[in-house]
């Protein structure tokens, strides 16, 4: 269960979330070292995208505990922004801000949350959309980017608050299929700066490939954690057989 | 083809069995000429023109149908025969009777100006530069209008109804409003804080039946309205009208 | 008790006191204005039928292909749409004797008139409400081969009735609350009973503002019924 | 030329022969009775600005979260969309010398009842605009750790504008037809202007049709300029 | 070029399809026989769907001919409706009729359109339930349906018109993942029945295994027209080439 340098990051203890009289998530426990990918899949429905917002606070966890780089954040006076500055998260269908250009959706955050100058920003901004390839897109607005492109932008929108930790839900299911490797590419190469991410996907190369380890969830319960060449290969559970039998 | 229909619903069509209804245009707003009785519930029209009307529609065998609205309405109701005739208070003008009959004067009034008590306004003279209201259509607003251009100016303020224009008075939006003795003296009873001055004017403010032009009915109406003056039916009504009404006014 | 709550009513009773309210003398009036209600139901009602009528035919006059159809329903609706209400009233209020020759009466002439004018309103509902069924409805049925009127009748439709429903109840609660209009032309609707008491009794105030009660709780009820017929309709689909 | 054509123009002199028109008798007056656009005019954009002014308050206190101040936004919508304007408009013409001895005009009670009444209807578009802003926007920003004050200014509020600009305009369009109401109240408007002059003239549809044909301008004037906004912000979306 | 039974069931001859100024569709021409399943992939916007939607006059095209069973479909004068009746047609959104139960949909067309009679119309189409394994669901509506049925009911509902060709326009994916195959099983089960079938889809193993051509066009054109094995082991043109290396 140790991670890749043996640090903690992200710790979950019986986390609990219904949405009103559905339970959603029924105690989950998890640890994720400083570093490690790990990657969720799951069925529709089985509460993937509700245990990642879980970790940022976009949803309140009904009962449980998240403690991130040893802070425990279901605390109730916890400064929930400060918490999310530190957890970065990129959506499936990108939710870039139409009015601002590629670079000032980038600089927007660091700007105002941080109160970097404008002029550091804009350099921060400009590595970061070299990193993901764009550099040529920085004044031009959301709607005339492809879907792939959305994407990077985004995920260099995440990383520019620096955060310790990446949260990805479905980031490629929105996207056309020759679009899909670029962005797992940018993923990859995120992963391997050293960030620690959770990853929903329904990429099973990229799951095999880039995660550490593997969390299959099942209504609500993580029914299955095993690094991905034990997963892909002898899945335990007979529902994560049955996932994988129609899966692939 | 462009076939011109002259003929009304008011004409001759179904005068083949019961007898013909004859519809009366009126504003009642205007005790105790013309308004509403409501407390019954069902807001019976009644008035001194109303009774004349029904004295002699039924003396010459016709309904009545009474039909209200705004006094500048009138005029156009009688043009379009949307109405036979109409029962306002209304004074027979030049200009008026170019446009519709009237029948002989059935009664004299004279105007007045209702203000705020204590306001001091003794007459037109002393409104100059103020606002003064008067009914829109009505001769108060000639009235007012001559006697502005005579004094050097006034503002005057045309509402719809007499009753907005009391309304007016008692909000101390306008300083004085013009209107008929007989009517004034009603408000006058139920609004203590007003109060009214008769004016010195010129030509006598009398009522008459208005018809359409050219209409067979005013020379019917004038022979019935000679009668009643004849017979004692006119004065039991200005009776009627112009002191028991004030009297029970009074008591309430 | 505390002493905010004494204060309030102290503020109010001030309030009353000034407007010198004084209901007593109108008392025996009220079941005359209350009679009114009757009055401006019944020509909300009628308007609302014959406006949905009316508005049904433009409607469909507006999404057909035969150009001077569509042509008479978009200017037809243009000029309802461009002229206030109250001007709309008068002229048919004085045209109406004049064109036919026929006496009309302040609550006829009403009645005409905001069918007329809901028509217009209508026919844009109705017309949004076709186009907002899911394009995809009707390429389905064209590509099962089923031809325009079994497609408008049997797919459309149906599913337009609930895109149109609640926004047809919004048009009966402006109807009602326009109905007020009618006053001007002497139908003795709630309003007009109001201005007729004030007029006999030489109160003015009072009157207003029991109507105004009284039409706000017409329109609150229309308003709840509408609300619980929009979540029957979510419900069921 | 075909029979058709011929017949309706044919119909058309006939129904104009009935009405009898003569424009001659009012034609001294035209100019008095175009001096009342101005009045609409300004009137309407008066009651445009304080409406806009007091419904963004107003919309403010719908998305509050302290209770009273919601409760007391949602009560005054709703009472100003429960009642008819002719009959709030009244009340408040003839209430307000009674309560504060302010001797307000038609033109003032115009102004106070159609920003108060526009206020309860523009509240309701700007909440709806910023609640039509994708959620995804929201936690896009949340996630970044932006804070409630600047989400709502630089992130929100933005693109909020664009679903309200449209639905702004149509208020207005609203309001200058509604202006008519104020003749009511003796305010000297176009509608007031030709009743005016028609109790003069003993003409009473010939002012009428004029007025309506420049409130139809007016409304399609300021139409067409919103349909062109519409595109111009379709486009550069 | 000659089908499994040598009869031509499409026959597409220089088909133009233009959306204002925009050329989408430039002399496309190629025959279809009878029987034959055609994959049609190809990058997003080049033009795939158009294609589709001319071939049942979804969209009517620009200049061209088309014939199916030897009839000009192009032809001005012709009953559209007879036509389509005769091309069934899939798309990606389902499109079911939200207001009828399922046994309602598959019936309405060959009661309304065919004048079938209800009794007989029902029997078919539980035949036809039974068919796409749905049987149990003949009285619940669309709304109550996964993704993965109400595709499978869709399909039922076009075949209920017993049409000689079937259109498939990415029919997976608007699918979760784990619903693909069951839509896969039954596409594959119609073609075995011997339909002609033209399909739109990003599932290459579904080309691979089903299909007995592939069609790869390219901004407008068939750029590639061949046989599974020999488009997806040696792809002639560049375009292919470079759109394999990015899906897979
Ligand atoms: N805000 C909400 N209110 C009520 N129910 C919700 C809410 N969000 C999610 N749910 C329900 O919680 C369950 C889990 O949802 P969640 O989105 O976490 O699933 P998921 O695994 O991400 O599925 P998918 O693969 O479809 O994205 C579902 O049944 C969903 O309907
Ligand atoms: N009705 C239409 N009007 C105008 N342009 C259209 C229309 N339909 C399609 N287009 C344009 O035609 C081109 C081809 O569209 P088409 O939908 O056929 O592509 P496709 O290959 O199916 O793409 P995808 O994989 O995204 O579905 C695109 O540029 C599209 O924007
Ligand atoms: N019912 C009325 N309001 N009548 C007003 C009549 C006023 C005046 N006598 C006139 O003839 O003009
Ligand atoms: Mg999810
Ligand atoms: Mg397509």
């Amino acid at each position: 269960m140790q991670g890749k340098n043996g640090n903690i990051a992200i710790k979950i203890d019986r986390l609990y979330k219904s949405f009103g009289s559905l339970q959603v998530l029924k105690a989950i426990s998890a640890e994720i070292a400083k570093g490690e990918v790990v990657a969720l899949i799951g069925p529709s429905g089985c509460g993937k995208s509700t245990f990642l917002r879980c970790l940022n606070l976009l949803e309140k966890p009904t009962s449980g505990k998240i403690e991130i780089n040893g802070q425990e954040i279901t605390d109730p006076k916890i400064n929930v922004n400060k918490i999310r500055q530190n957890v970065g998260m990129v959506f499936q269908h990108f939710h870039l801000f139409p009015h601002m250009s590629v670079l000032k959706n980038i600089m927007y955050a660091p700007v105002t949350v941080n109160n970097l100058p404008k002029q550091e920003a804009q350099e921060k901004a400009m590595a970061l959309l070299k990193k993901v390839d764009l550099v040529d897109k920085a004044d031009v607005f959301p709607a005339k980017l492809s879907g792939g492109q959305k994407q990077r932008v985004a995920i260099a929108r995440s990383l520019a608050m620096e955060p310790d930790i990446m949260l990805f839900d479905e980031p490629t299911s929105a996207l056309d299929p020759e679009m899909v490797k670029e962005v797992l590419d940018v993923m990859q190469a995120v992963s391997e700066s050293g960030m620690t991410m959770a990853v929903v996907t329904h990429e099973m190369g990229f799951a095999k490939e880039v995660a550490d380890r593997i969390f299959f969830l099942d209504r609500g319960k993580i029914a299955e954690d095993a690094p991905p060449d034990v997963f892909f290969s002898n899945p335990e559970s007979p529902r994560a057989q049955q996932f994988l039998a129609k899966i692939l | 083809g462009c076939s011109n229909q002259e003929t009304t619903a008011t004409d001759e069509g179904d005068s083949a069995g019961a007898s013909k209804t004859l519809v009366m245009a009126t504003s009642p707003d205007y005790p105790p000429y013309e308004f509403f009785e409501t407390a019954g519930g069902e807001g019976e029209p009644i008035g001194f023109d109303i009774d004349i009307a029904k004295y002699i529609t039924e003396q010459l065998g016709y309904e009545l149908e009474v039909s209200g609205m705004d006094f500048n309405g009138i005029i156009p109701a009688l043009q379009s025969e949307r109405a036979d005739f109409a029962m306002a208070g209304m004074t027979p003008t030049e200009e008026r009777k170019q446009n519709v009959d009237f029948s002989d004067i059935y009664y004299e009034a004279k105007n007045t100006i209702v203000t705020k008590k204590g306001a001091g306004f003794d007459g037109f003279k002393a409104l100059k530069g103020k606002s003064v209201g008067v009914q829109l259509g009505a001769t108060q607003q000639e009235a007012a209008q001559k006697a502005s251009e005579e004094i050097g100016g006034f503002n005057i303020e045309p509402r719809n109804r007499i009753s907005e224009l009391i309304q007016e008075v008692k909000a101390g939006r306008i300083d004085a409003a013009v209107v008929e003795d007989t009517v004034a003296k009603g408000y006058i009873q139920n609004n203590p804080d007003l109060e009214f001055t008769t004016v010195e004017n010129a030509e006598a403010a009398g009522s008459a039946i208005a018809f359409p032009q050219g209409s067979e009915l005013t020379a019917e109406f004038n022979q019935v309205l000679e009668e009643m003056k004849a017979n004692g039916e006119m004065e039991k009504l200005i009776q009627k009208w112009f002191e028991e009404y004030y009297e029970q006014q009074g008591q309430q | 008790m505390n002493l905010n709550f004494v204060r309030m009513i102290d503020l109010h009773s001030c309030l009353f006191a000034q407007l010198n309210l004084d209901f007593s003398r109108i008392t025996p009036s009220i079941p005359y204005i209350f009679g009114g209600i009757w009055v401006t139901l019944q020509f909300t009602l009628l308007s609302a039928i014959f406006g949905f009528i009316w508005g049904t035919i433009l409607s469909l006059l507006k999404i057909s292909s035969i150009k001077p159809l569509y042509w008479f329903g978009m200017a037809y609706t243009s000029i309802f749409r461009g002229t206030p209400l109250l001007v709309t009233l008068s002229l048919i209020y004085f045209a109406t004797p004049q064109l036919t020759g026929y006496n009309i009466s302040g609550f006829q002439a009403g009645v005409i008139t905001f069918s007329l004018n809901s028509g217009a309103y209508i026919s844009e509902v109705i017309r949004a409400g076709i186009l907002a069924v899911d394009k995809g409805q009707t390429e389905a049925a064209m590509s099962l081969g089923v031809s325009y009127k079994p497609m408008m009748l049997d797919v459309i439709l149906p599913q337009a009735i609930k895109n149109i429903l609640p926004a047809l109840v919004n048009e009966s609660i402006a109807l009602l609350k326009d109905s007020a209009l009618v006053s001007t032309i002497g139908a003795t609707d709630l309003l007009r009973r109001a201005q007729i008491v004030g007029a006999e009794k030489y109160v003015y105030f009072e009157p207003l503002l029991i109507v105004a009660v009284v039409y706000y709780l017409m329109v609150m009820s229309l308003t709840l019924s509408a609300n619980l017929l929009e979540q029957r309709l979510r419900k069921s689909s």
